[in-house]
């Protein structure tokens, strides 16, 4: 292998070579800069291929030839291969990027760049101290020379003040550096980091304020939270390209210089690494969060990230083997997101986020733009994921909770403000300056993408675990990516087919529990996407984002080990997200979702850490041998993650917008089929661990409580909706808080009916979806007071919500019927009273919301403008229909589904059960016969009906306003049409359970970061002096907090 | 005695720098602020390498080679001092450069008229 | 418990029974609401002229498919509820067609007969009928909580969801009935039977002359017949399930025809002596009042 | 015509024009139609029987006898006993009793309800004002003889009759509809053509269609 140091030669041979070269030879001296870095990047490339897979041991290079004390001494292993690597191909990246501004700025430019790469590489490989101090200062005056290659050097003087203060901030870190540095010879008498290592610093005399102003100066370098002003300015002005080697490379060597540094200061500094760090992550995403500009948002979000892994270093003491892993993990996912993400901000004119919609008509580009968030925000398949997952478990092995809980806390808020920035993106419109076309950095910008997805699919090598990109049904999301240039019914056509293709290739492997639910999540998602052949054109994104929750979904039923639980957990919420997503108005409502799901994801991840107890496979089965201190917060922990996505009362308030603002086609699936993913959870997490209990509190005796108020708070709500969606949505939170109810009982009825609800529910509520979809779509809203009098010109999708609300109601002939009957029977045997009664309110309840969905739509008075509009969609018909049907059978012969249910439950729940004989399904209690109910009642129906059609054969039909209207004749088909307000009196009467506490109270809570965030960001002034007083100040109370304290 | 001495007027110079750059609003008094400060941490580099009774680290007819182990003083800081002049040199000129561009774009020395990037 | 062809008879015979004593007993006990207020009141036959009048007028008009199918849902809905619950106890002849479900299918049943009822009154396009129908469905939900909460303490205390286990637990003497057993619960369902009976203090629903007779203002001639048939059956087979629940059941006809007189009268007589309760006044009335009771009778069954 | 009922070119939602006409599309145009008696004459005498004895009154009281219709339905006359009951809406009634004085604009809504009433249906003018106009004889916006607007069926004739008269006036119409001589509905249906030519050469602002099902 070629030596490491000829790295640093050829950078040096290089630059010196540009010297000779004529003034106008430019394009020479270009081309030998990026053979240079090339070379550079080559050696690297070569030495992380040596050791990383040839298995080669770490090199010294010895540059006097002398031993380390008396010379320089150079190391190249494993970490600093990839990170030269790393620090190299983001120098020539960068280079390519830069192209017509090196021309413009001549040679001197390049041989900055040069010097610049390095040092940074230099920093990596030295063991030397002071050489280590050299090179930090290579890096700064490179760096104050690079900056000025911003475009807008010459309009305003922001890059030139934001490069002052930097070399401000340089100059005190290279004072307190060298008083550190001399100290620190002078009490171990080497200037070799191994060396000082093995001399204990600590112990001998003035070791440790030395050490103390060597670790505070580079730790400096990091831009720790209050004295990182000046790096914020120089992220916001700098050239994009120079900001992407900035917080890349020069982040990244950092990071490694403080590593090596606390190989000197052992064991003891770690803790104050974390707080730095863990305080930097925090507080640095917080104020991300009030940011406006593009560039000084990625600078936060920067230094954020360098916080958390500066915070993953100092708990390399319990990482273990895995702490590089780790740590590069999060390192190289923040590196190319950034790097990724400041290259493409150089594509976007306005500065601000919402200009960034520019990039709407580049579906590469928002592709890109997507794979750099995923890195950063750490979401399946790429390291970020891995890194977090292994982090998350050594953190809850050693009990530091509290760190945890910061680190998924600050992950929130980044992903929170990322998603929102993806949202303006694709929701906000667009400004008048296109994208800069320019092919160079395109070529810049997907190479980092490539880049990202390489590490993606490498960390899924090296985790130990099932590599997520191998999976077959992520595989099958993924390459709809390559179709999107197809026509849309095509794509529909191989989404059916792929979905109902997974069914028949594997239903034989699944119990009836899972089998139902598998059904639910192919065959249903095959029968909802039917309706997706109703739109034209090529729908770019449906497929991938549909595709990725089906993903999502059937792994999750097949997942084991909780790893992969998770990892589709969190693939079947970006899918519904990106799904959600797609409605016209549905923003703000799909931000909410991602941070809603993404928090109970969170607390999923911790819930399963917590369990783990530090294996490094925990199985989904084995949350029954958790040991009892611990049960009741894991049980807690997954409950809850579980119950966002169930939306139950108090979690619920994203699942209103996101259902109503969905595409016509979406909200079935998202509604009707991912609701089910949350009760899946629930339904292995209670299979698992049982009943547990938290200071003598049952936890199912609360959650049943909170299933009853989802059921009766849902359902009540719904009554004074005027948006029919948003009733229907409503709606779910109630039928949620019914099959919750259901499973929180822990009986076998109990379980019985909560699945007789996920059935029932997927079912009629896809249905009513669907109806009220084809509905909006033909009248153009989706207000119910200006619909009315559809029923003689949508007859079909009058029966279909005929036939829902008789089935969400729990009228005898049709299964909801069923569901309640269960029900009854559950609670008979069940040992709880007061959550019952509630139930019982909110029964009847259900009844009012659906007749006014059905009246203010169907009946009552035709509005002019309606009187030509045809009939749904076929498209949105047909699966309406196939419901109807789907109904209609599972209420004449439940026992297709239930019966092997209920006979695999019994092995659960062992008494209890239903009995099947022949027609009757008997319960310990009563006895129910489906077929006879629905015989003697269409007998009685149909002999009346044909009675009625007999006598008034010679009726005469009249129209809408041949009505009993006191002898006056009606004004307007408006004003005669009574549906505004519907159920004013029941508002009257119990309009006080419906107040909006549970909004009010998440909207403080997002109200008072913003206002948090607003108030501290005060602290950067924009003075260079203020900035130098900071980072004293910092230097001082880092001082005193570790030596005083 | 003297590398006491040395090495207090060393931190004296290096907090009047820090001093002197807090204070002033003027650019290039900072500069020389914390080229005072640069020449005081030099002064340290250098007193922390005396040694009581020896001379300076140079071989040549008054220090032999053979001998010089015992009668020159630690030649390492010296060696660092001079690369850390250089570095400190290098380091000024840049933010002289700077104020002189500064100064061609607002026409001011004042650091606080500089603060186009805040928040 | 399965189904054989000859119960069509019987049960056919126990619908002829009962339409003729509801018929009978509607008339009397108009009648008698007419002699409180002094009047003479109307004949006992007066109900058959009614019935037959209408059918034998000559012209009707329609709004619509669902126009038909509002009278159709409601009778069917009355029959079948009459149908599901064994009249007579004890007697093979007169169990009816309770094969088919147990208690929780009548307590369901009940919705069938409102929901037609409010489709087809929605179908005309009346806002009269549309706001009776509001009122009609927020009154009828709020009286269905004391009723699901009292058949449930019940079914809780006979550990039993079928109606004909219920009553026979109750056989025996008097003091056996759920009345003297449970009478939280039977005082819950009463008052839960008051709002659904759709008499004076809780008839804002019909109020006559406010919104012409709510949701039936469009029906006329057969139609009207179909539902004055219902406004016969539905209501007895209310009584019948509360007989049986809280009154010990019926072992023949003539305990039959009186108890369901008797209950029928409770309602008569509270409908004659109170005035119309507004929607919401009536809903906090039950929640304040009926629900307590309710959620007593299944705390301490 | 009024406003609201005047042709107007609607958008749907879908973007498409066309013609809303209120007249043709929010009322039934059809003219009523002679209904044929029921099958036969004993089952038509039946019906009749059961017609006369549940008399359902329209409550629909225009000028001073409507005061008189109210103690019907008190104790000391209690018209139920003779099956007569109050109905609210003319669907349901079969007897429309126009109580005294008919102004023309009451006139326009009397002809409404009573065109909303089903077949076969029955009209009693109370007092002298609807056989010849009455004291308002020389009035300008009263109608003179009620037989040019609507098929009355009885008279009953006083100033304003008492509900005695009133109760002796249902027996006399009984008779009449038990010896099915209370034809009026299809009396209307026949000339029809000739009773709406008087009531509108009275009813100036006819905005509707002929006969308001």
């Amino acid at each position: 292998m070629v030596s490491a140091v000829y790295i640093i030669i050829a950078a040096l041979a290089a630059a010196f070579i540009l010297g000779f070269l004529k003034e106008q030879w430019r394009g020479l001296a270009y081309v030998i800069t990026l053979a240079a870095l090339a070379f550079m990047s080559w050696v690297s490339a070569g030495w992380v291929w040596a050791l990383g897979w040839q298995g080669a041991e770490a090199v010294d290079i010895l540059t006097a030839g002398t031993e380390p004390p008396f010379a320089i001494n150079l190391r190249m292993g494993l970490p600093e291969a990839v990170l030269t690597l790393l620090v190299n191909l983001t120098g020539l990246l960068s280079a390519l990027y830069l192209k017509e501004v090196l021309f413009r700025l001549g040679r001197r430019s390049l041989v900055v760049l040069l010097i610049a790469i390095m040092a940074l590489s230099g920093i990596i490989l030295t063991r030397d101290i002071f050489n280590l101090f050299v090179f930090f200062e290579l890096v700064v005056i490179s760096t104050g020379g690079l900056i000025l290659l911003s475009d807008d050097v010459q309009s305003n003087s922001r890059a030139l003040s934001a490069g002052f203060k930097y070399l401000i901030a340089s100059q005190i870190i290279s004072v307190l550096l060298l008083v550190g540095i001399i100290f620190a010879y002078h009490a171990t008498g080497t200037l070799n980091i191994d060396g000082m290592a093995g001399a204990d610093l600590m112990a001998l005399q003035g070791g440790v304020i030395a050490f103390f102003l060597m670790f505070i100066a580079i730790v400096a370098e990091l831009k720790p939270f209050p004295a990182n002003g000046w790096a914020l300015d120089i992220y916001e002005s700098a050239h994009p390209a120079f900001s992407a080697i900035f917080s890349a490379a020069t982040g990244a060597a950092a990071l490694y210089a403080v590593d090596k540094l606390l190989l000197i200061g052992g064991v003891s500094w770690l803790p104050v690494a974390t707080a730095i760090g863990i305080v930097t992550f925090v507080v640095s995403n917080t104020l991300a969060l009030s940011q406006s500009n593009d560039r000084r948002l990625l600078g936060y979000s920067s230094i954020a990230q360098i916080g958390l892994v500066f915070t993953v270093l100092g708990q390399r003491d319990i990482l273990g083997d895995d702490y590089y892993y780790i740590a590069f993990g999060v390192l190289i996912a923040h590196a190319v997101g950034k790097a990724g993400l400041y290259w493409l901000s150089g594509l976007v004119a306005g500065r601000g986020l919402t200009d960034w919609s520019a990039l709407r008509g580049h579906p590469l580009l928002i592709f890109a733009f997507l794979t750099f968030v995923f890195l950063l925000v750490g979401l399946p398949p790429f390291p970020g994921f891995y890194a977090k997952w292994e982090l998350a478990r050594y953190l809850a092995a050693e009990g530091r909770l509290a760190l945890l809980a910061l680190i998924l806390f600050g992950a929130l808020i980044e992903a929170g403000y990322l998603f929102r920035w993806f949202g303006y993106i694709i929701k906000r419109e667009r400004p008048a300056q296109g994208v800069v076309s320019d092919p160079l950095k395109q070529v810049v910008i997907f190479a980092a993408v490539v880049a990202g997805w390489a590490m993606a699919f490498l960390w899924g090598e090296l985790s130990g675990r099932a590599n997520l990109l191998l999976a077959l049904p992520l595989l099958f999301a993924l390459a709809f990516l390559l179709l999107e240039w197809l026509p849309a019914w095509f794509k529909n056509i191989v989404a059916i087919s792929g979905l109902v293709g997974y069914f028949a290739m594997t239903y034989t492997e699944y119990d009836p529990l899972r089998l139902i639910f598998i059904i639910i999540f192919t065959l249903g998602g095959a029968l909802t996407l039917l309706a997706s052949f109703h739109t034209s054109g090529k729908r770019i994104g449906f497929y991938p984002g549909a595709m990725l929750m089906y993903a999502g979904l059937v792994m999750l039923i097949r997942a084991t080990d909780s790893f992969d639980f998770f990892a589709a957990w969190e693939l079947l919420t970006i899918g519904s997200y990106f799904l959600i997503l797609r409605g016209k108005h549905s923003e703000p409502h799909a931000l909410s979702y991602a941070i809603f799901s993404l928090a109970g994801a969170f607390s999923i991840l911790a819930g399963f850490a917590l369990a783990a107890d530090g294996a490094v496979h925990f199985t989904i089965q084995s949350l029954s041998e958790v040991a009892t201190p611990l049960a009741p917060w894991v049980f807690i922990l997954l409950a809850v993650g579980f119950m966002t996505k169930t939306a139950a009362i108090g979690l619920h308030i994203w699942l209103p917008g996101a259902h109503a603002e969905a595409e016509t086609d979406v909200s079935p699936m998202v509604s009707g089929i991912l609701l089910k993913a949350g009760l899946y959870g629930l339904m292995m997490l209670m299979l698992g661990m049982g009943i547990q209990e938290l200071h003598g509190i049952k936890l199912n005796y609360v959650m049943l409580w909170i299933g009853a108020l989802s059921a009766l708070l849902g359902n009540l709500m719904a009554i004074f909706e005027e948006d029919a969606k948003r009733l229907l949505a409503y709606s779910s939170i109630g039928q949620m808080g019914y099959a919750l109810f259901g499973l929180a009982l822990m009986n076998h009825l109990g379980w019985l009916m909560a699945l007789m609800f996920v059935i029932n529910h997927y079912i009629y509520k896809s249905m009513l979806f669907m109806s009220v979809g084809g509905v909006a779509k033909r009248t153009g809203t989706r207000d119910m007071y200006r619909m009315g009098g559809l029923i003689t010109l949508m007859p079909l999708s009058f029966i279909a919500v005929m036939i829902g609300i008789i089935a969400v109601s729990g009228v005898p002939p049709l299964s909801g019927f069923g569901g309640r009957w269960i029900f009854y029977n559950a609670i008979m045997s069940s040992e709880y009273r007061l959550p019952m009664l509630i139930i019982f309110l909110s029964v009847p309840v259900a009844f009012l919301y659906l007749f006014r969905l059905i009246h203010t739509i169907f009946l009552g008075q035709l509005k002019d403008e309606h009187r030509r509009i045809k009939e749904a969609p076929f498209w949105l018909i047909l699966p309406q229909m196939i419901y109807v049907a789907c109904l209609l059978v599972f209420a004449l012969v439940p026992g297709i589904a239930l019966r092997h249910v209920d006979r695999y439950l019994n092995d659960f729940f062992p008494n209890g059960g239903l009995g099947w004989d022949g027609l009757l399904i008997t319960s310990q209690y009563g006895y129910w016969s489906p077929i006879n109910i629905m015989i003697i009642i269409g007998v009685i129906f149909m002999l009346l009906f044909f009675w009625l059609l007999f006598v008034n054969r010679k009726a005469q039909k009249v129209k809408q306003f041949n009505i009993v209207f006191s002898a006056e004749r009606p004004y307007r088909p408006e004003t005669t049409h009574f549906a505004w307000n519907f159920f004013a009196p029941y508002r009257k009467a119990l309009g006080f359970m419906v107040q909006p506490f549970v909004t009010l109270f998440w909207n403080t809570i997002t109200d008072f970061l913003h206002a948090a965030a607003n108030l501290v960001r005060r602290l950067y002034t924009g003075n260079g002096q203020t900035y130098a007083y900071h980072l004293l100040l910092f230097v001082v109370v880092v001082f005193f907090v570790r030596m005083g304290v | 005695m003297i590398a006491q001495l040395a090495m207090a007027t060393g931190f004296a110079l290096i907090l009047i720098g820090f001093y002197g750059a807090l204070t002033n609003r003027n650019i290039l008094r900072m500069i020389v602020a914390f080229s005072v400060a640069n020449t005081g941490v030099h002064l340290v580099l250098v007193a922390v390498g005396y040694m009581n009774g020896r001379t300076a680290p140079i071989l040549d007819s008054a220090v032999s080679a053979t001998e010089a182990v015992t009668r020159i003083i630690d030649p390492v800081p010296q060696a660092l001092v001079l690369t850390a002049i250089v570095i400190g040199m290098g380091v000024t000129a840049l933010m002289l450069a700077f104020a002189y561009k500064l100064y061609e774009k607002k026409r001011s020395l004042d650091i606080g008229k500089f603060t186009e990037l805040r928040w | 418990m399965e189904f054989e062809w000859i119960k069509i008879p019987y049960s056919l015979l126990t619908l002829f029974i009962v339409v003729n004593y509801g018929l009978l007993m509607t008339a009397f006990i108009a009648k008698i609401a007419a002699r409180v207020g002094r009047r003479h009141g109307i004949p006992i036959y007066q109900n058959y002229i009614d019935l037959i009048k209408n059918y034998g007028l000559r012209s009707s008009i329609t709004h619509g498919v669902m126009f038909y199918l509002g009278p159709v849902f409601r009778l069917s809905g009355g029959v079948g509820l009459l149908l599901f619950v064994p009249s007579i106890y004890g007697s093979e002849m007169f169990s009816n067609l309770s094969f088919a479900g147990d208690l929780i299918l009548a307590l369901y049943f009940i919705f069938f007969g409102t929901l037609g009822m409010a489709l087809g009154a929605a179908e005309s396009g009346s806002p009269h009928s549309a706001i009776g129908i509001t009122r009609g469905l927020s009154q009828v939900t709020a009286a269905e909580l004391p009723m699901a909460l009292a058949v449930f303490s019940v079914a809780l205390q006979y550990e039993t969801l079928s109606i004909t286990e219920i009553v026979a637990a109750q056989q025996g003497s008097v003091l056996n009935w759920t009345l003297f057993t449970n009478p939280l619960a039977v005082v819950a369902a009463m008052m839960a039977f008051l709002g659904s009976m759709m008499r004076p203090p809780f008839d804002v629903v019909l109020a006559p002359q406010e919104i012409p007779i709510g949701p039936p203002t469009e029906y006329h001639s057969s139609y009207l017949a179909l539902m004055q048939t219902n406004r016969v059956i539905f209501p007895v087979a209310k009584v019948v399930i509360y007989t049986n629940l809280f009154f010990g059941g019926a072992t023949n006809w003539p305990i039959f025809f009186l108890k369901v007189f008797l209950i029928y009268m409770v309602s008569a007589f509270v409908g004659v002596a109170f005035p119309r309760f507004r929607v919401e006044q009536s809903i906090r009335w039950f929640l304040i009042w009926a629900m307590p009771l309710g959620i007593l009778a299944i705390l301490l069954v | 015509m009024k406003e609201e009922l005047e042709k107007r070119i609607v958008k749907g939602p879908d973007g498409i024009e066309f013609e809303v006409e209120p007249l043709r599309d929010y009322y039934c145009e059809a003219a009523p139609t002679v209904m044929p008696q029921a099958y036969s004459k004993i089952i038509e005498g039946f019906f009749n029987w059961a017609r006369a004895e549940s008399l359902w009154i329209l409550g629909f009281g225009t000028g001073c006898g409507a005061i008189e219709m109210r103690p019907l339905m008190t104790p000391r006359f209690d018209a139920y006993r003779y099956g007569v009951q109050w109905r609210p809406t003319p669907r349901q009634s079969n007897l429309f009793i126009i109580s005294g004085y008919l102004s023309v604009k009451t006139l326009k809504r009397a002809i409404r309800s009573y065109e909303q009433m089903q077949n076969p249906k029955y009209v009693i003018g109370l007092g002298s004002c609807t056989i010849n106009g009455g004291m308002y004889w020389d009035s300008y916006n009263t109608i003179k003889c009620l037989d040019d607007y609507l098929p009355v069926d009885l008279y009953i004739a006083g100033c304003m009759p008492r509900p005695e008269a009133l109760l002796a006036g249902f027996e006399e119409l009984k008779k009449l509809i038990r010896a099915g001589k209370a034809e009026g509905a299809n009396q209307y249906a026949e000339n029809f053509e000739w009773y709406k030519a008087n009531q509108k050469k009275v009813i100036l602002d006819w905005d509707m269609p002929d006969y308001n099902w």
